[in-house]
């Protein structure tokens, strides 16, 4: 994606530093040709001309024309993950970037990933706008408290890169920087293994949930007094009010912190709130461990070294 | 567009009848008077945008929030509501009565109908302190202390943020509209308007209107949320 | 010398007869030494800003003191510069004159929009000296409503009574352009400076409001906890961002289109000839004044707004951009045949021209989603915009100063120095912006108080660019003050400009014209030879 | 002078009209029309307003500029609410297939505290 983003830069950098020359070479020549002392001299008196009028509006707006599409498909595919990713998850706060990987690793101002795999951060913010900028990749978004973004790149190239907070968020905002480094496959498989003696990322959901008692009322075979939540992720649910929803990470946080929002229909508004009782993390935990609740496709914990085909959300497959 | 190539005769002409209230820098009263409502009126225009963020606010928690939109609507009485409606269109009658009696060289007829709209303005007014005061009693003020049962209660405190928000500046342009019709009164008491010379009221006729437009917006926007039920 | 001629600057000469002048010379005047003030205040500013940044530590201002600099720089800057300098200023004074009007037809109201800009730039002086602010000029909540420890409160305050200025001066301007034409000045004889000050009073009337309720729910959000914008009520952040950018984004145009108007009468002027293509160049104004309303969310694209609304924004700002290009031919094709007299403001003009292409053409590269997916929040849209507010702005209003200058004080400046310092400052522009495009590219956030040490190299170009840049406007304000003193008497036509304001002596009369005016002639007519020589 | 005085009985009917589309509006907020409830309700609200516009304001005999300057205010006003409205409702559209049901990116914000301001979250970590 990087050299795409380049390649459409340079044409414009080229299409308009035509423009400036041009303009600048018209008006250098033209001081200095009809270049007078004589205060009483006047020009031509020329007054318009319609085709060059319409010339040099139409002819601009074409060039915008094609510099907008060709940047509205560039804008597209990134904002489009494919469908194989390594996902991560991610939280910002004033002033740290804290990632969460699948096979249970955290970093704080630090991101793993291997050479030449797509990856996806799905992240949030704890506090104020941050945005999560890889000027290698050529890819930002801004981080907003409530709501999850994602950014996506694939990594070409070995070494470390940077991380930048590109949204103003206060004191240290120059300093919430952290790097990616972009490792050899193998090594970054050594680097998962690694580490970490507290489980996958739904592990550790799968452990809160236990711990929160979800376990008692979300039964997988349906018998509780909340729904099951086994090959929900990723359907549409129907809803107590008539409606429908698919369900994605955003509605299963928007469930746990506040249940009673957008309720199944069929079920009574038991469930209490869990608003301002778990972190931002503890939520991606759950919700990751809500996602790997599957019947078919190999359920159980997902991991970064098998990468997800996640359910198609939608019939609409490019 | 044209029409501004004010159409006056030389300079001596337009000194040659001077009206005490025709300004310096104007040529002639019609020119003045012109000059004075299109600034009325482009000064109503900004405040169309002023309150028009607002219900941009308003309109997007409402798409989102439907439920919690109907559960804090009925909150509010709308009985106080439509009384209310009912007083500020009637004030905005009386003032157009109050420019119609300038127009036609009325003067006692000027100071009553302008009284008469103060009064009704001050009605309107009463019956909202009593409102506010209601929602005081109830913990419905944003902020710390709100309360409001039920999983709606965060968008619930963005709807009276708005309430508060929309119908406070509105009172607020009640209050300087008393202001500015005291002003008028006073003048009209003292003779000073003419069939020839009445923009003061006319302009704030049209200030005192566009307040009771705000309020027939805010009436169904803030009251008559889905008081059908179709949501909850 | 015989005696001296009656002016309006020495009829009274009482300080009272200053603060309670309702006259709109001296008022233009006025707000010409607020401006002044409020200008090296914000680039004092700069200067730390600037100084800070060359080198990559810290060392110099500690974080929290430049996050106010910055704030403080971009609140002064906009708010209390760029917005009124040429429309309140040039246009104060020119504006009526150029109509034949003995006055704008608002006058009392005039002399309270300076008041309450006055008092508007107190409260946020205020603000600065008692701690100053942090937020950024954007105010984005919820740093602005929850997080920042900072009189957050007070700019606000300060930012929207000035608003109300602005929204004043803009009707004022509007109802003088509808109702005090002088006898046979139609509107397609008007000066396009008048139909730029046209178009910039509807932004002002129709956006102003809208930052002023913005600034207003942040206010009530910050200070009585009520909840507009607040994620945790279930609000929307982006919601702020939308309300503020509709009035900031078309405020590029309060600034920019002023000096446009500005540059059309200088170039006519100077070439002496009819502006090309004059109908292109009025309506362009008032497509730019009215496709600038279109456009806002191109500063969102990356803050979480629907992608399909991004696609809509970005066509807009393409469709936007053209106006501004038809403008440009326009003032290149008024060169072609003409009998180009380099004085000054011919001098500043050409560096306009320069400095508002690149700026204008980079914004092109910042319109492309795809692109601007890299560049938005770094360094590279710092340059954009600083090369339009500035390099246009500023460069277009040091045009109409030196164009007016005469007409103003009865003075003139001196001429070569007024040609080094265009020549000064451009130079020190480029050296200062050029290298944030490259720094920009590269990813270097904005904001940022300690960078890494690669983007040192081009950090201290940009610093040493910017104190040729300030050495420029301190030779300004040098020559500028001197003339006052020292200058030759102008006379009432020193450039042998078309337009009714040249048609009085310099300095005009309290009251304008001896003779109401009567038009009988198009604009710029240079070649009918009729043009008085003063 | 110019002005354009109105009979009397033009303002006592303009208030009755008003009258009774107040009245409309609070009868008609207690039918359930679904989700029409909200455009019927504003539908009658900026019938009142034209009224009081033309008739009380005097704006039908009004200049055409100010007649230019009403549609003007309306004309923006509509901008911007209905180029913020159509960002907000499109944002929870898919964009990327399989991209995990749509993560959320342009999702509209969930109800509730995204761990708000510092003070709640420091010393987590």
């Amino acid at each position: 994606m990087a050299s795409r983003v380049d390649n459409l830069y340079f044409f414009i950098v080229a299409v308009t530093a035509f423009f400036a020359v041009l303009v600048s070479v018209l008006v250098i020549v033209f001081a200095a040709k009809y270049h007078t002392k004589d205060p009483l001299a006047v020009g031509q008196p020329i007054h318009g001309s319609m085709p060059l009028e319409l010339a040099w509006s139409i002819i601009p707006f074409l060039i915008s024309v094609v510099i907008f599409a060709w940047a509205a498909d560039v804008f597209f595919d990134l904002q489009r993950p494919p469908d194989q990713t390594i996902e991560i998850y991610s939280t910002a706060k004033r002033w740290m970037w804290k990632f969460q990987h699948l096979d249970g690793q955290n970093e704080i101002n630090e991101l793993h990933v291997p050479v030449g795999r797509a990856v996806k951060v799905t992240f949030t913010s704890e506090d104020v706008l941050h945005s999560m900028f890889f000027p290698s990749f050529r890819v930002k978004a801004d981080a907003i408290p409530g709501r999850y973004s994602t950014v996506w790149f694939t990594a070409t190239k070995i070494g470390e890169f940077h991380l930048f907070c590109a949204e103003y968020c206060g004191t240290s905002h120059s300093g919430m920087i952290g790097k990616v480094i972009v490792m050899e496959p193998a090594a970054y498989q050594a680097w998962l293994a690694g580490g970490v003696g507290s489980g996958s990322l739904s592990q550790r959901g799968e452990q809160l949930f236990n711990d929160l008692a979800c376990n008692t009322c979300h039964r997988s075979d349906g018998s509780g007094r909340g729904p099951s939540l086994v090959n929900k992720f990723g359907a549409p649910v129907e809803l107590a009010n008539g409606t429908s929803v698919a369900v994605n990470e955003a509605y299963v946080r928007e469930s746990i912190l506040t249940p009673q929002a957008k309720l199944v229909a069929g079920f009574q508004p038991l469930m209490p709130t869990f608003q301002g009782l778990l972190s931002e993390e503890s939520v991606i935990a759950l919700v990751e461990y809500v996602k790997s609740l599957r019947t078919t496709g190999g359920g159980g914990p997902r991991t970064a070294s098998e990468p997800s085909a996640t359910a198609p959300a939608t019939p609409q497959n490019k | 567009m044209g029409d501004a190539v004010a159409v006056h005769g030389g300079h001596g002409d337009a000194h040659a009848h001077h009206h005490p209230d025709l300004q310096h820098h104007f040529d002639t009263l019609e020119q003045q008077h012109e000059a004075a409502t299109l600034g009325m009126w482009l000064f109503l225009i900004t405040e169309v945008l002023f309150f028009g963020g607002l219900f941009l606010a308003y309109m997007l928690y409402r798409v989102w929030y439907p439920v919690a939109w109907a559960e804090a609507s009925r909150e509010l009485d709308i009985v106080l509501g439509a009384f209310n409606t009912a007083v500020l269109i009637g004030s905005s009658l009386t003032m157009a009565l109050a420019v119609r009696a300038a127009q036609t060289g009325k003067q006692r007829a000027t100071v009553v109908w302008i009284l008469l709209t103060m009064t009704l303005g001050f009605v309107f007014l009463i019956v909202k302190y009593f409102e506010y005061k209601e929602k005081f009693e109830h913990h419905h003020v944003p902020g710390p202390n709100f309360v409001f049962e039920g999983p709606e209660a965060g968008p619930a405190q963005i709807y009276f943020s708005l309430y508060f928000l929309m119908t406070g500046l509105h009172a607020t342009h009640m209050i300087i509209g008393f202001f500015i019709m005291a002003v008028i009164a006073w003048m009209a008491h003292k003779k000073r308007f003419t069939p020839e010379w009445y923009t003061p009221v006319e302009i704030t006729g049209l200030y005192w209107h566009f307040v009771d437009i705000v309020w027939i917006f805010l009436f169904p926007l803030l009251y008559l949320v889905d008081r059908a039920g179709h949501f909850a | 010398m015989a005696s001296t001629p009656l002016t309006y600057l020495n009829h009274e000469h009482s300080v009272a007869s200053w603060l309670l002048t309702k006259d709109h010379k001296r008022i233009g005047v006025m707000y010409l030494v607020v401006v002044t003030l409020a200008f090296f205040l914000g680039g004092l500013f700069a200067t730390l800003i600037r100084l800070e940044l060359a080198t990559p530590a810290g060392d110099l201002l500690s974080n929290d003191d430049y996050n106010k600099m910055f704030t403080m720089h971009g609140v002064v800057m906009v708010f209390f510069v760029l917005i009124p300098a040429v429309p309140a200023i040039l246009g104060n004074f020119v504006l009526p004159l150029m109509l034949g009007a003995k006055d704008v037809a608002f006058p009392k109201i005039n002399l309270l929009s300076w008041y309450v800009f006055v008092i508007g730039f107190l409260f946020t002086v205020y603000a600065m000296v008692t701690g100053g602010v942090d937020t950024g000029w954007t105010f984005y909540t919820p740093y602005s409503s929850r997080a920042s420890n900072s009189n957050v409160m007070m700019t606000g305050i300060g930012v929207f009574i000035t608003g109300f200025s602005s929204i004043l001066t803009g009707l004022n301007f509007m109802v003088t352009i509808h109702r005090m034409r002088a006898p046979g000045l139609t509107w397609f004889r008007l000066p396009l400076f008048v139909w730029a000050v046209y178009a910039t009073s509807l932004v002002q009337i129709l956006g102003t409001p809208v930052i002023a309720i913005t600034v207003l729910a942040l206010a009530v959000e910050r200070g009585l906890h009520f909840g507009i914008f607040d994620a945790a009520l279930g609000g929307d952040p982006v919601l702020f961002q939308h309300m503020f950018w509709f009035y900031s984004h078309p405020a590029v145009y309060i600034m920019i289109l002023p000096p446009m108007g500005a540059i059309s009468e200088v170039i006519a002027c100077f070439s002496r000839k009819s502006i090309f293509g004059y109908s292109f160049v009025a309506f362009s104004s008032l497509a730019i004044a009215i496709f600038g309303f279109l456009v806002w969310a191109h500063h969102m694209f990356v803050s979480g707004i629907s992608v399909y609304s991004a696609l809509v924004f970005s066509f807009l700002t393409y469709a936007v951009a053209i106006p501004s290009a038809v403008k440009t031919f326009n003032w290149t094709a008024t060169m072609y045949k003409g009998a180009i007299w380099l004085k000054a403001p011919m001098i500043w003009a050409i560096s306009f021209l320069a400095l508002f292409l690149v700026g204008g053409l980079t914004g092109l590269i910042t319109a492309a989603l795809g692109v601007d997916v890299h560049i938005h929040d770094t360094y590279f849209v710092v340059a954009h915009f600083h090369f339009i507010m500035v390099g246009g702005a500023v460069m277009g209003f040091f045009a109409g100063l030196h164009f007016w200058w005469p007409k103003i004080t009865g003075r003139m400046y001196s001429e070569i120095w007024a040609k080094v310092a265009a020549i000064v400052v451009l130079a020190g522009f480029i050296l200062t912006f050029g290298p944030q495009f490259i720094l920009g590219y590269l990813g270097m956030p904005r904001r940022y108080h300690v960078y890494p040490d690669e983007f040192q190299v081009l950090n201290v170009l940009s610093s040493a660019g910017a104190s040729i840049l300030a050495v420029g406007y301190l030779i300004v304000g040098i020559y500028l003050m001197a003339s006052l003193f020292k200058g030759k008497h102008a006379g009432a036509n020193p450039w042998h400009a078309t337009g009714l304001e040249w048609t009085t002596q310099s300095p005009p009369l309290p009251h304008n014209f001896e003779v109401q005016p009567i038009v009988t002639r198009e604009a710029y007519e240079y070649s009918s030879q009729e043009v008085t020589v003063g | 002078m110019v002005g354009h005085i109105s009979p009397k009985s033009t303002y006592y009917a303009v208030f009755a009209a008003l009258m009774v589309g107040t009245a409309i509006t609070v009868a008609v907020a207690f039918v359930n029309l679904g989700s029409f409830n909200f455009p019927v309700a504003i539908g009658i609200a900026i019938t009142k307003a034209t009224l009081v516009v033309l008739f009380f304001m005097h704006a039908k005999y009004s200049s055409k500029v100010i007649k230019l300057f009403v549609g003007t205010a309306f004309f923006f006003l509509a901008i911007l609410l209905g180029m913020t409205m159509t960002d907000v409702l499109s944002r929870g559209l898919k964009t990327y297939p399989g991209g995990a049901g749509g993560s959320g990116y342009g999702e509209r914000a969930p109800r509730v505290p995204g761990a708000a301001p510092a003070a709640s979250t420091e010393g987590q970590h």
